[in-house]
Parts: C-alpha cells; structure tokens; sequence
C-alpha cells in the first residue's frame, strides 16, 4: 500500500528517464518487433502477392520529400514485394518535388533485386495537374507521358508493349501526403473503375476511412505503422520496422505508467474510504 | 478622434473586407490584395516595438548580478545575428548560417521534442479514472495506443475498434466543434465590425 | 567531417543536452540556452523580415517601383511608434484600427466557408442506407447533433437536453482521448531524431579521434 | 466532401494544361484507320464569377464518341486571336468530357511577356478537333467565338453571404432586446466560475498571474477574444493589486495588450498601479518564445497561467511546465488539435466556442449575453439543416447539400 501511496505522487522524472530509455535503448541495441498486422494492410498486401509474374502494378508516389520519413518506408516494402516476386510495375510520381526521390528509390531497389529498367519496370516521371493527368492515363498513358523519365519513347519499352492504359494493369497502389488521393478516387476509380489502394501518412489516415468502407479503395497503409506492418508480411524489417520499434517500447512505458497510475488511485482510493467510513 | 475614428475605420474595413469576398472583379481583387499589405506592412515596421521591449528590459537586467550574464548573452547573440544579416549572402554562408544551423534549429527541435516526455507525464496525472468524462478519454487514448501492442487476436479487434473510433466519434467530434468555433468567431468579428467589441482599442 | 564542422556540432549537441537538462530542473545551462536562443531567435527573425517582406513590399515599392499608394501603410506602421510616447501613443490606435478592421472583415467569410460550410456538407453528403457506411454516417450526424447541443449556452442543460449535452460532451471527450493518442507517435518521433542526432554526434567524434 | 470541389479544380487544371496531349499524336502512319467525326454545336460562354480572364468551351459529344464507330479518345482545343489568325492548341480533354475552361490570367509585363493572357472584353476564337485511338484526328469544327466578361458578384458564395447575414440579423435583434431589459438566462460554465477563485488564491500566495495569448497576431479573432478576458482579468487583479505578467511574442499583440492591461487598470481607477514593464515582447519565433516563459514560469511560480488565443504544438510544453511550477491553469483555444492536450494537462478547458463566450460571461453585459442567444439560435437552424439535409439527401435530393457546398 506504501507502494501505491508513493506511485500515486511519484516523482515526474522517474517518467521521464522511463521515456529517455524507452527511446535510447532501442537505439543502441537493434531488436525485432512483431507488428499487429490489420486488415487494410493485409489487403494491399494480399493485392500484390497475386498479381502474377508478368501481370502489371501500378504505382503512384505522389509525395514530395518533406513526407520522405512516412512514405519512403511503404515504398520500399511494395516495390520489394512486387520485385521478389518478378510481377513488373509501372510508377509515377504526380508531385513536384518527387523524381529525384523516386529516381533514387527505384534504381537503388531494381539494382537490388536485379530488376532490368523497361522490361521489369518503367517510371514514367512527373506531370503537373494531376488530375487531368489521371484521366488523360485513363485514356493512354502515352498522351499524358509520351516518354518515361530518362526520355525514351513509351512505344520503345519492352514493357509497355500491348499496355494501353488502367485497362492492362492489376490495380494501382497510391502513395501520398493527402490531396492527390481523392483525385486517384473520383478521376481514377470513379471513371476507370480500377482496383485503388492508398498509402497515406498517419495524421491523415482517418480521413480515408470512409473511402474504404464506401468501397472506392480496397486497402489503407496508414504512415509508418502501416509501412512496418507491410513489412512484417513481406518479412523484409526496413525503416518501418525500426520506427516501429521505438515507437512499441515507448507506447507500452507510456499504457504502463496509466496503467499503474490507475492501479494507484484507486488502491489509494478505497483505502481513504475505508478510513473515512467511520464518520 | 482619440477613440471614435479608430472604432469607425475598423467599421468601415470590416465591411469592406467582408464584401470584398462576394466581388470577383479585378479592382476588388485588388482592394484585396493591397489591404492585406497594409496588415503585412504594419506588422513589419512595428517589430521595433517589439525589439525596444526586448533591449530594454534586458540592458535593465544587467544592473542586476544574477542576470547579468544572461541578458549579455541575449544580447550579443541578437546583435551578432542583426550584424551577420548584412553580409552578402548571409542566407547561404557564413555565421549567420552557422548560428542558425547549430543554435537555433538544434534547440528549437529539441524544445519541440520535450514534447514525448509531457505527453507521458500528462498521460500519468490527466489519464485517472475519476470520472466518466476521464474515464472515456482515458479509455480512447489507450485503444487508440494499444494499436502498436502486438496482443494476438486483441490487436484485431483493437485495430478495428481505432479505425471506428477515428472514424465517428473522433469525426462527430471535430465537426461540432469546428462548427462552434466559426460561429463564436463569427460572432465576435461581427461585433468588432459594429463596434460593440472594443477592449482592444483601449480608452484614456 | 571537418574540425570546424566537428565543433559546430558539438554545439549544437551541447545545447540539446542544455535543454533537455530543463527536465530535471530549472538550471544555469538551461537558461543560458534560453536568453541565447532568445536573442538568436529576435536577430534572425528580424533580419529574415527586413529582407524577404520589408525591402520587397515597402521599401522596393515605394523607391523602385513607384507604387506611392504604400505610403499609406508605411505611414500607419511608422505610427505605431508613437507607442514610445505617452502623450501621442493613442496615434497607433488609427493603425490597430486598419490592422484589427481589415482581419475581421475577412476572417468572417473565411471561418463560415471553412469551419461551417465545408463541415455541413461534410456531414450530409452520404445517403443513410443500412449497410456500414450509412450507419456511420448516421452515427456521425447523432454524434455531430448531441456535441452541438452540448455548446448551447442560453438554455439550462437539464431533462432531455441535459442528457443529449451529456452524450454530446462524451462525444467530444472520446474525440479528444484520440486525438491524444494518434499524436504519441509523432511526438515520440521527435524525440527519436534527437537521440539519433546525439548517437551521430558520438560516433563521429569517435571516427575523429579515433580514426 | 470534396469531389465537387475537386471537379471545380479539375476544370481550372485543365484549361492551364497546355497541350500535353500534342507530342503524344504524331502523325498516323501505314493504312489509315477511320477518322471520327468532329463534335458538333460548338459554342464558347463566358467563364462565370470571375474577373475576366476565361471563357468556357462547350461541344456536344462526337456521334463516334461511345457510339458509332466508338474510336474517339480525347478532344483538343485550339484558340486565335482573330478568326483568320493562327490557332494554337490549348489543351486536351479525355473523352466523354463535354466543356474545356480556357483561361490566363497571368497579367504580361516587361520580364515576361504573356501572349496567351487573356485581358477583359478581350473576343477569342475557338475550334476543336476529336482524335481517335489509333491517334486519327478528325476535321476541325467550324470556328466559334466568345468575349470574356467581368463579373462582379460570385454567384456560388452567396450561401456564405446570406449566412452571413442571417446571423447578423439575429445578433441585433437579440442584442436591442437584452438591451430593453429581458432577462437572459446562460447556463454556468466551469472554466469561467474557476477565474475568480484563481485570481484571488494568486492575491492570498502573493504571486503573481501569467496570461499567455497564444502564437496568434493581434488580428486572430481568438487573440482577440484573448484581449477581451485579459482585460476582465486585468480589472479584478486591480482590484486586488496582484500582478499580471504577458510575455507575447508579435510586436502588434504587445501593444494592444499594453493598452488592453492600462485600460482595465484606469477603469478601476489604479492608472497608477499599471507598470508597462509587465506586458513585454520575448521573441517572435514559435520555440525560443516556450523556452523564455518555461524559464518565467518556474522562476516567478505564479499562482495562475492563463492560456487564451491560439496555439499550436506549445500547448502541451507550457501546460506542463505550469504543472511542475504548481500553478492553477486555465486555458481555452479555438486550435481543434490542441484541445486534448489543454483538457488533459490544465485545469479548466474552454473548448472551441466557449473561449468567445467567455467574454460575454465575464462582463455579464446584456448586450454580450444577447450575442450568445443569437449563436445558440444559429447552431439550432444548423442542427435543423443537417437533419433535413441528411433526410432529403436520403431521399435522393441532393438540393440542401448543394446549398451548403461553395464552388468557389
């Protein structure tokens, strides 16, 4: 009971040293942490694992590098699912700042995975106006992108060969910082009626929901969360998981502190009932 | 003319602004444009104010021995920052870059990153069950958590229950309150506009 | 990396410690990296306005560009100044005036279109059918209705309306409990880039010396 | 929620797409498959509510567009400045899509000289051309033109503006009939009841009151609303000759609060108790500015923190730190994502709407009271419309909800 009485005023910094190791620790000493996966994210994933050999994915990152931290993570964990397992994929970016970053992303990862540009995959670059850009892909992808990103010709792609447009791709994953997904749903799924998948960051997911529960999306990766989750599917750890790490030690010393908190207050409760019954 | 023009010209820019929203054509979006300059200039040419308040209460302080060291320090590092922002590209090199690099951005995120440690203590003493209303946000907060717990099948039900939670209530929630919000505020720029609010202007 | 480099970081990573150092109490180092950031702050702020909103708005308009009409506002902001008088600071009210008049007149459009409008048709665009997404629409609206009864201020919050301001004030306590927790990460994320800052520090001081 | 507005924006997006379309088409070559016809009943109206720099191009859909021989896959619009002149393309729609919005409205001047803006009272002339799929253009329409209009009336904000005005109405009625004495009953307000035992626990410790006005600037209507209870505070820590601290942090706030804080000291009749010094500036910038009153809070202990105005993620560093310091708080923002953090960590919260009636509270001015009513009068005819908007939505009327959604 001395206990509880102590813990119930317990001195502000023993939280904050809990809180300090909670994130150091992790630092220094790397571990693995099972994610619980959900079910918006078992879907994109379960998405991606049947698209077949030769079947095309489509995928948009729409973000810039300010939202790099967010969305990097999921990026990598699809493209290094769609690459293990040789299905090839088609990406664009419809921000302004993302080429470069995309660029990097891809190359980096096909190199890896050994992945052969125009035959396994093909960045088609960045246009302005996503909107129109997305309807204008809805008719061919070569009106909007007559040449992918490193300027060659889309007719002279292996891969875009007898690739029209969203007619000749499983479905389309959407990665983005917000507003270029409700454009992917009215102009891409509402007109073309694709199957749409959005990666979004955490603040916005909650926005989306509804999307999913009115059917115009199959599937929610919400920020690093989400990453890390989709990463436990592919087994593959990468940033996510490790965000997710700190993020795990950290969420559970902060339940465990209200935890003890409540356990506390009401030990200590009952007890100034008990002593105060008598009156 | 000490107090009642001022009331007349909030008045009367009030409305003017007000209107000017309903006008497309070039001239009100001019009206627009060079008003909110007028707020923009204000607001730059009163920073000596700010900076006379500044000075001030610190050259005070170095009278006195126990904060002498401080305010010098103060001081000197607004000078050294107002003399380096005449050199020539001051943005892109030297100590005004190198000031800003590594004491302004290194304190400000860590002073933004205290934040991981107030929430938790928060947490501790706001997250009692003492009542329903604590009870509730108690309850909310730890679900909302729990999400990166891994608890086996928990986790299922605890991740559809996070995304019903942001999606309704947290929703309803933000919706009404936004909405009295524009209407409180509504309500006052409409008094200001008609002069019932007045405190600001201050009387003599 | 570079001796000077070395040197700048390991100021930056000297105030870092300086104010976490606030944790376990208020304390000279501390307040030392307050009054410096203080002073820091002002100067950089008021460089970074003379430069990027005085010399483009006021002073190129006025002696480039010859735009006369800014006199206007330049006069008004040079009779905030007046402040340092006694006898004419009520001249800065004309200015407070332009500046308090002008913000409202447009804050009332804004605030109507963004804080009512957008959420009104937020709230009534989606059918009520009976499958999930129009039961929670329904909900939404219930929850958006009982919140709002909870803000009246001129009616006894008593009977009927006491319990529905009752659901509504839940509403908005469940509202407030995630939004609590949804931002737990992001703060923590913060945090995680100090220390990741503090641990390069290390290391490359460690590749400095040692290697 | 936002496909209206989306739809609206796509329509701006696609006028300013120039010609992405044009490389795309190179000539056909081999056997030539069939052309499609043209669109037909081209006509160009002027591009509603706004200032003159846009028209509007309308065509009927091609017979080969979903029909006929069903090949058509965009439309390309092309634009001259005389009906001889040379046409030049404007840009493409994807098929099916009836209308393209032309419009420039980037003003020429000496460094870039703008061919295509689009001045008012300004006659272009337009034709537009279908093109297939295997990249076969069709012939031209014959040419149409339309003369670009100034408006001056927005005709999708009026919504706003009757509101507006509606509520203004309420607002006055309400305010002359408190005025003629009817009594007005406001239900109590905990956060409100709080401020006086705050500010006399502060008079029997002997510490001083910090009132803190958020990161707004003086032209916030939250700040604002903050000056109106710093200056309710002010007066009763007069009354008591206990001190009020403001550190703010925009050089206008500073002195609007100086006058605000002076004022409520005259008004009680202790101008000789105001000392300026109280009210002073710390620094603009967001953090510096939470590191400085962290520093005052936990060295001058005052017995109250006041929160009043707008703020963003330093809600939570300085609510805290007025804990540690043992300090009541009482805090109120119109911030929506600030909120849980001030109910959590402070002691009385005023949410949202209640931090513009506190002013009306403390003075307990019938003409203050009477504004109140009229909110609660308009959140009513709000609660009313969601429900009817919601049944007739249901219903499959859409109007209450077009009502309420803004094109801008």
């Amino acid at each position: 009971m001395r206990f509880l009485e102590q813990m119930m005023k317990i001195d502000r910094r023993w939280i904050y040293l809990a809180i300090g190791l909670a994130v150091i620790i992790p630092a220094i000493i790397s571990f693995k942490v099972p994610v619980p996966v959900s079910k918006e994210v078992k879907k994109v994933h379960d998405f991606v694992e049947n698209v077949g050999p030769n079947e095309l994915l489509f995928l948009a990152m729409d973000y810039d590098p300010s939202s790099m931290a967010e969305l990097n993570p999921m990026a990598e964990a699809i493209l290094k699912h769609a690459f293990s397992k040789n299905c090839r994929v088609i990406i664009v970016t419809l921000a302004q700042f993302g080429p470069g970053m995309v660029e990097e992303i891809t190359s980096r990862l096909a190199q890896e995975y050994n992945r052969q540009l125009g035959i396994d995959y093909a960045f088609l670059g960045y246009r302005p106006y996503p909107a129109i850009t997305i309807m204008l892909m809805g008719t061919d992808f070569r009106v909007p992108f007559p040449q992918d990103y490193y300027g060659t010709p889309l007719d002279s792609l292996e891969i875009m060969q007898g690739v029209k447009n969203f007619n000749n791709v499983k479905g389309v994953i959407d990665l983005t910082a917000g507003n270029t997904a409700d454009m992917w749903i009215v102009y891409g799924n509402g007109r073309y009626n694709f199957p749409l998948a959005i990666g979004i960051t955490g603040v916005m997911a909650a926005d989306y929901y509804q999307y999913l529960q009115s059917k115009q999306i199959f599937g929610i990766i919400p920020g690093v969360k989400g990453a890390a989750e989709y990463e436990q599917l592919i087994e593959k750890p990468g940033q996510g998981m490790a965000q997710v790490s700190y993020q795990l030690v950290a969420h559970s010393v902060i339940i465990l502190f209200i935890l003890i908190s409540n356990v506390a207050y009401f030990a200590t409760r009952k007890q100034k009932k008990a002593v105060g019954g008598a009156q | 003319m000490k107090r009642e023009i001022p009331l007349m010209i909030v008045t009367v820019t009030g409305i003017i602004m007000f209107f000017q929203y309903f006008v497309p054509s070039n001239f009100s979006e001019d009206v627009f444009t060079f008003l909110q300059d007028w707020v923009m200039v204000i607001g730059i040419l009163s920073l000596p104010l700010g900076i006379w308040s500044l000075v001030k209460a610190n050259v005070n302080k170095l009278k006195v021995s126990d904060e002498r060291f401080y305010s010098a320090v103060l001081l000197l590092g607004f000078l050294v920052m107002v003399i380096s922002g005449w050199m020539p590209d001051w943005r892109s090199k030297g100590v005004h870059l190198a000031i800003f690099q590594s004491v302004l951005i290194p304190i400000q995120s860590t002073i933004f990153s205290l934040l991981a440690f107030f929430v938790a203590s928060a947490a501790y003493r706001a997250f009692r069950a003492r009542s329903v209303l604590a009870t509730i946000l108690l309850l909310t907060a730890l679900i909302i958590m729990f999400r990166f717990i891994p608890l086996g099948p928990i986790s299922t039900v605890n991740n559809w229950l996070v995304e019903k939670i942001l999606m309704v209530p947290n929703m309803a929630a933000k919706r009404a309150i936004a909405m009295g919000i524009a209407l409180g505020a509504t309500a006052t720029a409409i008094k200001i506009i008609l002069g019932i609010e007045r405190t600001y202007m201050g009387r003599d | 990396m570079t001796g000077g480099q070395l040197i700048l970081n390991g100021l930056a990573a000297f105030l870092t410690l300086c104010i976490f150092s606030f944790l376990y109490k208020d304390n000279p180092f501390y307040k030392f990296a307050e009054r410096l950031v203080a002073g820091v702050a002002t100067g950089y702020w008021t460089m970074l306005l003379f430069h990027t909103n005085f010399v483009p708005v006021v002073w190129n308009r006025l002696a480039h560009d010859g735009r006369y009409e800014y006199i206007i506002p330049t006069l008004l902001g040079l009779m905030m100044w007046t402040r340092f008088s006694k006898k004419w600071s009520w001249v800065s009210r004309y200015s407070i005036a332009f500046y308090i008049g002008i913000s409202s007149g447009i804050s009332i459009t804004l605030a109507l279109y963004a804080s009512l409008f957008r959420q009104l048709e937020a709230t009534i665009n989606q059918p009520l059918t009976f499958d999930a997404a129009g039961v929670s629409s329904f909900l939404i609206i219930v929850g958006v209705l009982s919140a709002l009864v909870y803000f009246f201020f001129s009616a006894a919050h008593k009977g009927s309306m006491g319990v529905v301001s009752r659901i509504g004030i839940y509403v908005i306590m469940i509202g407030f409990g995630a939004g609590f927790g949804m931002t737990v990460m992001g703060r923590i994320a913060l945090l995680v880039q100090r220390v990741i800052f503090l641990k390069g520090y290390v290391n490359s001081l460690t590749a400095f010396f040692g290697g | 929620m936002t496909k209206k507005l989306i739809a609206l924006l796509c329509l701006v997006i696609m006028s300013s797409s120039l010609a992405i379309g044009q490389a795309a088409f190179p000539e056909s070559a081999g056997k030539a498959p069939p052309a499609p016809a043209p669109p037909t009943n081209v006509r160009v109206v002027d591009r509603p509510n706004d200032a003159g720099h846009g028209l509007i191009v309308k065509w009927d859909l091609s017979p080969d567009d979903g029909a006929g021989l069903n090949n058509v896959a965009i439309y390309e619009v092309f634009r001259a400045g005389s009906p001889d002149g040379e046409f030049i393309s404007r840009g493409v729609v994807p098929k099916g899509i009836t209308e393209y919005v032309d419009f420039d409205e980037t003003r020429p001047n000496s460094d870039h000289p703008n061919p295509n803006f689009m001045p008012v009272n300004s006659t272009w002339y337009y034709k537009v051309q279908a093109i297939s799929d295997n990249q076969v253009r069709s012939q031209f329409t014959s040419v149409v033109s339309g003369t670009t209009v100034e408006n001056w009336i927005h005709t999708g904000k009026i919504p706003i503006g009757v509101a507006a005005m509606i509520f203004t109405i309420l607002i006055v009625i309400f305010i002359s009939s408190a005025k003629k004495g009817k009594k007005m009953y406001v239900r109590p307000l905990a956060g409100i009841n709080a401020v006086d035992d705050a500010i006399g626990r502060a008079t029997e410790m002997g510490k001083p009151i910090l009132y803190i006005l958020g990161m707004g600037t003086a032209g916030d209507i939250a700040t604002i609303a903050g000056f109106t209870i710093l200056s309710r505070v002010a007066k009763r820590t007069a009354e008591y000759q206990t001190k009020v601290i403001v550190p703010v942090q925009d050089p206008v706030v500073l002195a609007v609060a100086q006058e605000t804080v002076r004022t409520a000291y005259l008004e009680v009749g202790r101008p000789d108790q105001y000392n300026p010094d109280n009210v002073f500036f710390v620094t603009s910038m967001q953090f510096p500015y939470v590191a400085a009153v962290n520093g005052i809070m936990l060295r001058e202990r005052p017995a109250t923190n006041f929160y009043m105005g707008t703020f963003y993620a330093e809600s939570l560093i300085l609510a805290e730190t007025g804990n540690i310091a043992g300090s009541i708080q009482i805090s109120g923002t119109d911030q929506v994502a600030q909120l849980p953090f001030f109910v959590a960590a402070t002691d009385y919260t005023l949410i949202g709407e209640e931090l513009y009636a506190a002013s009306a509270y403390l003075s307990q001015e019938p003409v203050q009271l009477g504004t109140l009513k009229a909110q609660d009068y308009t959140k009513a005819i709000v609660m009313v419309f969601i429900i009817l908007g919601a049944i007739a939505i249901t219903a499959g009327w859409p109007f209450l909800k077009n009502l309420v959604t803004i094109n801008l």
